[in-house]
């Protein structure tokens, strides 16, 4: 396997390294890459869409058709998790331990229950992961409220900044995690159910095809926004800065329920009640 | 050239039959009906067309353009009409001794063996109809498959070795020897179509003609040119009915007839005679003869014998054709319509026998005449048809072979035909010879006449009055042969 | 040999990118470890981004963001292309980044899946598990 | 609505399948009705467009409204309209045959299952349309990911078989990726025709036959092309039924039809023929396809990983025609691309449902099946002949043109294999029948166990798939016919206007 395995690198590696010879050098202004159909990005983007960043306007608009199959990729990698890695049966275990919430009261459970008690009242202790740390739980829960702040910001003001949906929905989706983690998977989960989460990944695909579709039920082609601005009641420019806006807002919402629910399934082996 | 869509009705009035026959499952006296009807329809189909052809014309139908050059496309000429009207009219024959065989031998799985029967008879129409080699092909390999189940009816491990045989010689001949031919043959000329003059003049080099034809002729392995002629004898597990119209007539014959279509339509006489290419196929067929003939003297089991004489008179078919003389192509093609009544007779007359009594070889049969005179009769009339001796049709086919081996001036063929007569005599006549005049082996054959069920031994005597009239009145078989050769040699 | 400095010091991030790849790669066919299998396929995938990457780069050029402030299309005149590195790049990478994530996702959960039944991330000893079966 | 079909392609299954997730989520009875909408209304569009194309010639959409080369365009031609309808009708009669697979195999997961079933159909329908280099390798991981996960959802080897599928798959695509920033770095352009012309110029430069190789030997390994194939018998072999009867007939196919593109309209034929010497190289690769994918078929004992081991076999097909250089070799190889969907898509619903009602495919499993499953192994019984080349289906014909191409290049080990993997196909399948034909069901004791003949009369129960597998299956075996017989206008409207004027 390894000679098999460096002939094949030696050869590969060759191949590419001979093909170098033809390539502009680094950071050529006059390569071909940077004079052909990038410029007109550069140069007609405020122009056309109005938004300064080039990048959110490439990614959004002119080759938005790309970036709403890059957020199904995202959709398809949570629905393929869940769909490898869910179990409804639950774990073997001899018995269930809770916790009355407001009495402190310690419930044990040799049968599992046909329907789990209302973990509002209830919450499940019998989990074997480390212990809580006040510390970390605190922090984190101080934290959290300003990471999503902080991630809204970052769709929000993607025209303008670095940043855009997928940025935002990550570090929307990490405040989530992040809570998952310092506390436990289960209060997570009471924050953010597991339908909620596969119902928000895929509404978040949706709204970016869902613009798209609209425009072209308004007589525009697919994903061309300035088709939309009768029903904004703005010009095609500005409609078209309001779309990307639109579809950055579906990216973000489906990046963050995909990576709750990738982490979920990835960190419980598809159980969903205890975990990290 | 007459456009009509009778050829067509009469290629699929037997695919037609297939779901009803399995719509009337439950009850088999519907299902046989179904069977009936279809081969009456089918006959009176065929036997429509027979004004039009002997009045020198042809009847055409083209059914979809699927290659340039190659339609799939039918076309009714006098070969093919002759090759149809013997296949259809023993059709109907064959149906009435398959109930009485199969009836009488209480058989499984009969609406099978029914459907099959029905999708072969199509096949053969098919080919026989042909217009050009794309055409033929189709509806051979559409034979192939449609047999095997027929071959393999007793799904026990006889008939699966068996089956395996008939497939690695049938398909794979076809595969790796007929179609390659095909494909270069459409390469080189464009065309498939069969033409009184042939296609392939001028076309492809010599050497590539030899190659071709003979890629051809052990392609078709149909028609059982030894070496890739063990299939036959292998085939014969099938039930009777199965060797006596697919073996004897419908299979080999294409097989066979498919060879003709090759000469006539593909190289056509004048390219086989400038390269000398018709002589050496005839040696082919002349080595064939001799050695099926003398395999076939060694055979016990009668149906063993009865397929290398099949091998046999097959060669003769493909002889008389290699001769490109003119009375040898007629008696080439009368034989045929000649061989198909003389042999199926014979082999219904085994199934016969094989129904009533439960033999199968011939030192059983000892003083079997007097048990089934009947039988036995046609056995003598469908011997003396294959051996070629009056008063039966195939006398008449045989003059015209010896005849036409005159012509094409060779004498060494003409001593092989005689020959293989004698040897055909001394593998059938004793078989007579015995059941008449030996005292039975068997103590109860004494007792009297018993031929089991009428359905199974009036049906070979029907076929065996067949030859006898064949001999007195040999139309309209002699009239499309010599039409068709007529046509062949330019008027 | 000594024309061939400046062609290594003027396509370096070349060299880089191939480095990497290739380091992937075998970590992907000579590992025995599934999952270091898949941290190589990340450094491949990886090394394919950068690649992308370094061809947006332009002397001189900055970020592209539109450095007018918000406006619509006023001034747009001024602006020029070799003031801006190439974005388009950035965007393929974008896609690809989160291609290689989501694949990542896939891998890891048929590797919890493959545990789940071998008790083993091994290559071998999972061989040797189905040749035994 | 017209000139919006090869947006509608793409967008309806897109969305279905985003409704179909929340169906799953909600209410899961709705998932199946929503997922046969969704991929009838593509069905439905790809018709539209393929009848729009043969009508008015090719069609160019510009996603977002932005004209190529800045903005994503799809190019239509008869190619990819003809190969999109194939892909959405297949998906959509198999959709409908997965139907109980997928109900009694996976109850609890019908909605992320169709979910992603309905994805790999989308994916595959925007590969086929795009005219995007880079559009394409983002459809292709869609797809790539789906199949993945369907794959992987798979019992006893399949996550393992998944894995390496994702291994060797990400390798591909990540080299079709590398190949299409190599032809960026060259041109600065991404969209396919705008690549077209920007190349023209460049040919001979090192960096373009190495872009060329990269992207090729990616899409090799995405369409299993021999030695690269290793990870297809495994995956397609453990894959659920219904996943296999998708992903078998229809994902190698749409790779080949993606080499095809990059090869005439990206790269030309006059850059293949003339600047790549390697052409011959890759049709005997091709040969050693058809040989090994029929010699390992022969090894198998069970009847998908044959099946699987015959579309290994079938792509050396396929690729050995494209690559033989000249009209006719082309013409089969597009042929045989349409034939093969149908049929591999025939074979492998065949032993969907065998699996569904036997619960294995191993040959021991197919005993008896002529008597229990007439129907299915009838159909079985057309794909094989479709595979073997008999006429009138139309395997026959694909092979016809393939062979008439091997000879007209004079390359002899071509047709020579051609004919040698059909003779193996026919001891391939005749092997299968004989087993269901001869050898009496084992799980029924009042016949079998004893041989001989008298169980043969006995009646064993006709134990037949259901309806709605039985009905697609039907389509596709009539289908075969149906094609073999429509080759003519085939060949004459739809394949010989798109090869192109440079091949000999």
């Amino acid at each position: 396997m390894k000679a098999l395995a460096l002939a094949i690198v030696v050869l590969v590696g060759g191949l590419l390294v001979s093909a170098t010879v033809d390539f502009p050098d680094w950071a050529d202004p006059n390569s071909p890459a940077s004079r052909h159909v990038s410029p007109r990005y550069i140069e007609k983007t405020m122009e056309e869409t109005s938004v300064p960043n080039i990048v959110t306007a490439v990614l959004a608009d002119y080759r938005g058709y790309d970036t709403m199959f890059e957020t199904a990729v995202v959709f398809t990698a949570g629905v393929a998790c869940f769909l490898l890695l869910r179990r409804r049966e639950p774990r073997p275990g001899p018995s269930r331990v809770y916790r009355h919430r407001a009495t402190g009261v310690i419930v044990e459970m040799n049968r599992v229950p046909d329907k789990e008690p209302s973990p509002d009242v209830f919450k499940r202790i019998d989990d074997d992961w480390t212990p809580h740390d006040l510390i970390v739980m605190n922090v984190c829960r101080l934290l959290i409220p300003f990471i999503q702040l902080f991630a809204l910001y970052v769709i929000a003001h993607g025209h303008h900044s670095p940043g855009g949906g997928f940025q935002g929905g990550v570090i929307l989706g990490a405040s989530v995690i992040l809570m998952a983690l310092s506390w436990d998977l289960r209060t997570a989960m009471l924050r953010m159910k597991e339908t909620a989460t596969g119902l928000m990944s895929a509404m978040g695909v949706f709204i970016y095809a869902g613009v798209g579709a609209l425009a072209l039920a308004l007589g525009g082609n697919f994903l061309d926004y300035a088709a939309l601005s009768p029903l904004l009641r703005v010009d095609p420019v500005a409609a078209r800065s309001l779309g990307i806006f639109f579809v950055e807002v579906g990216v973000g919402l489906a990046v963050m329920a995909t990576m709750v629910l990738i982490y979920k399934n990835l960190a419980s082996e598809g159980r969903l009640d205890q975990g990290l | 050239m007459l456009h009509s869509i009778t050829p067509l009705l009469a290629v699929l009035a037997s695919l037609a039959a297939v779901p009803f026959i399995i719509l009337l499952k439950g009850r088999p006296n519907a299902r046989e009906a179904v069977t009936f009807i279809a081969a009456g329809i089918k006959l009176i189909l065929v036997a429509s067309l027979l004004p039009a052809v002997l009045a020198g014309g042809e009847v055409e139908f083209t059914l979809a353009k699927v290659l340039p050059g190659a339609p799939l496309a039918l076309r009714v000429d006098a070969f093919g009409l002759l090759f149809a009207l013997v296949s259809s009219s023993l059709w109907i024959v064959t149906s009435a001794y398959s109930i009485g065989y199969m009836r009488g031998l209480d058989e499984h799985s009969q609406t099978r063996y029914f459907c099959f029967f029905a999708v072969a008879l199509s096949a053969t129409i098919g080919v026989a109809f042909s217009a050009n080699l794309f055409t033929m092909y189709l509806f051979y390999e559409m034979l192939s498959l449609a047999t095997y189940p027929l071959v393999t009816h007793h799904q026990d491990a006889e008939a699966r070795s068996s089956g395996r045989k008939y497939l690695f010689y049938i398909m794979g001949a076809s595969i790796a020897l007929a179609l390659p031919a095909m494909i270069i043959t459409y390469q080189q000329t464009g065309t498939l179509a069969f033409s009184p003059t042939g296609i392939l003049a001028g076309k492809v080099s010599p050497v590539m003609a030899g190659v071709l034809l003979f890629m051809f002729v052990f392609g078709f392995a149909k028609a059982g040119i030894i070496p890739v002629h063990s299939w036959l004898p292998a085939a014969m597990v099938a039930p009777t009915p199965v060797s006596a119209l697919l073996h004897a007539v419908a299979v080999v014959k294409v097989g066979v007839f498919s060879i003709l279509r090759i000469i006539t339509g593909i190289y056509g006489v004048d390219l086989l005679k400038g390269l000398d290419l018709g002589m050496a196929v005839a040696w082919v067929a002349a080595f064939t003869i001799i050695v099926a003939s003398l395999i076939a003297l060694s055979q016990d089991g009668l149906k063993r014998r009865l397929a290398f004489s099949t091998i046999g008179q097959l060669s003769y078919i493909v002889l008389g054709l290699a001769l490109l003389s003119p009375k040898g192509m007629t008696g080439g093609a009368l034989h045929i319509a000649m061989h198909a009544f003389g042999k199926i007779t014979l082999f219904m007359c085994a199934g016969a026998i094989f129904v009533a009594t439960g033999k199968k070889n011939i030192s059983q049969m000892t003083g079997i005449g007097k048990r089934m005179p009947w039988t036995m009769a046609a056995f003598l009339v469908g011997s003396l048809s294959v051996i070629g001796l009056p008063p039966t049709g195939g006398f008449i086919s045989k003059w015209y072979l010896a005849l036409g081996c005159l012509q094409a001036g060779s004498v060494a063929l003409l001593v092989v035909l005689l020959v293989s007569s004698l040897l055909n005599a001394a593998y059938f006549l004793p078989i007579v010879y015995r059941a008449y005049f030996k005292p039975p082996v068997e103590a109860a054959w004494a007792e009297g006449r018993n031929e089991g069920p009428a359905a199974a031994w009036v049906p070979p005597l029907v076929t065996a009055a067949c030859s006898l009239v064949l001999f007195f009145y040999p139309q309209p078989f002699l009239r499309l042969a010599q039409m068709a050769v007529a046509q062949l040699f330019g008027g | 040999m000594e024309e061939y400095i400046p062609l290594l010091l003027t396509k370096y991030n070349y060299w880089v990118y191939i480095t990497l790849m290739m380091i992937g790669l075998w970590a992907m066919i000579a590992k025995n470890n599934l999952v270091k299998k898949i941290v190589g396929m990340n450094i491949f995938q990886t090394a394919i981004i950068l690649f992308y990457v370094s061809i947006g780069a332009k002397y001189g050029g900055t970020i592209p963001i539109i450095q007018h402030g918000p406006g619509h299309g006023h001034g747009a005149a001024q602006i020029k292309a070799l003031a801006y590195i190439n974005p388009l790049p950035h965007v393929l990478m974008l896609t690809a980044i989160v291609v290689s994530v989501a694949t990542l996702g896939v891998a890891l959960a048929l590797v919890i899946k493959i545990h789940r039944r071998h008790r083993t991330l091994e290559e071998d000893e999972i061989l040797e598990q189905l040749r035994e079966s | 609505m017209s000139e919006q079909y090869p947006a509608l392609i793409v967008i309806t299954p897109l969305l279905a399948a985003l409704l179909v997730s929340a169906a799953g989520w909600l209410r899961p009875r709705l998932c199946f009705p929503l997922a046969l909408a969704g991929l009838g209304a593509a069905a439905a569009a790809a018709t539209g467009l393929l009848v729009q194309v043969l009508a008015t010639g090719p069609v160019t959409y510009r996603l977002g409204g932005w004209e190529p080369p800045w903005g994503i365009a799809y190019y239509v031609d008869n190619l990819n309209a003809v190969v999109a309808a194939l892909v959405a009708w297949v998906a959509l009669f198999n959709l409908v045959a997965s139907y109980r697979a997928v109900m009694t195999d996976y109850p609890e997961k019908i909605g992320p299952y169709y979910t992603l079933y309905v994805l790999a159909v989308t994916g595959m329908l925007g590969m086929v349309v795009t005219g995007d280099a880079f559009n394409l390798y983002v459809l292709l991981e869609i797809t790539s990911l789906t199949g993945y996960a369907l794959i992987g959802l798979g019992g006893g080897r399949a996550p393992l078989a998944s894995l390496n599928y994702l291994f060797l798959g990400t390798i591909g695509a990540s080299f079709y990726l590398l190949g299409v920033g190599y032809l960026y770095i060259v041109t600065g352009s991404l969209n396919m025709a705008d690549l077209a012309k920007l190349l023209t110029p460049l040919y001979g430069s090192l960096a373009l036959l190495a872009a060329f190789a990269i992207t090729l030997v990616g899409l090799w390994m995405k369409m299993a092309f021999f030695p690269l194939h290793a990870w297809l018998p495994n995956a397609y072999g453990f894959a659920p039924a219904p996943t296999a009867s998708l992903l078998a007939p229809l994902m190698t196919k749409v790779m080949v039809y993606v080499m095809i593109r990059i090869m005439i309209s990206v790269f030309t034929v006059e850059f293949v023929l003339q600047e790549v010497l390697v052409g011959q190289l890759v049709v005997w690769l091709a040969v050693a396809a058809m040989v090994a994918g029929a010699l390992f078929a022969l090894g198998q004992r069970d009847l998908k990983r044959m099946l699987a081991y015959i579309v290994v076999a079938e792509v050396g097909y396929m690729v050995g025609g494209a690559w033989l250089g000249n009209r006719l070799g082309m013409t089969g190889a597009v042929l045989h691309l349409i034939n093969d969907a149908v049929m591999t898509f025939c074979v492998f619903l065949a032993a969907g449902c065998i699996y569904q009602k036997t619960r294995g495919t191993s040959f021991e499993d197919l005993r008896g099946l002529f008597k229990k499953m007439p129907w299915t192994m009838a159909a079985l019984a057309a794909g094989a002949m479709a595979i073997i080349g008999v006429p009138p289906t139309g395997g026959f014909f694909s092979k016809w043109y393939l062979i008439r191409g091997g000879l007209e290049a004079g390359h002899w080990g071509f047709v020579g294999a051609l004919l040698f993997s059909s003779l193996i196909n026919v001891v391939l399948f005749f092997r299968v029948f004989e087993i269901a034909f001869f050898e009496p069901s084992g799980g029924d004791d009042s016949h079998g166990g004893h041989g001989g003949h008298e169980e043969h009369g006995g009646a064993v129960a006709l134990a037949e798939a259901p309806l709605s597998m039985l009905l697609p299956l039907m389509a596709a075996a009539l289908g075969l016919i149906a094609l073999g017989l429509a080759t003519g206008p085939l060949v004459q409207k739809l394949i010989l206007p798109i090869i192109p004027a440079g091949l000999g």
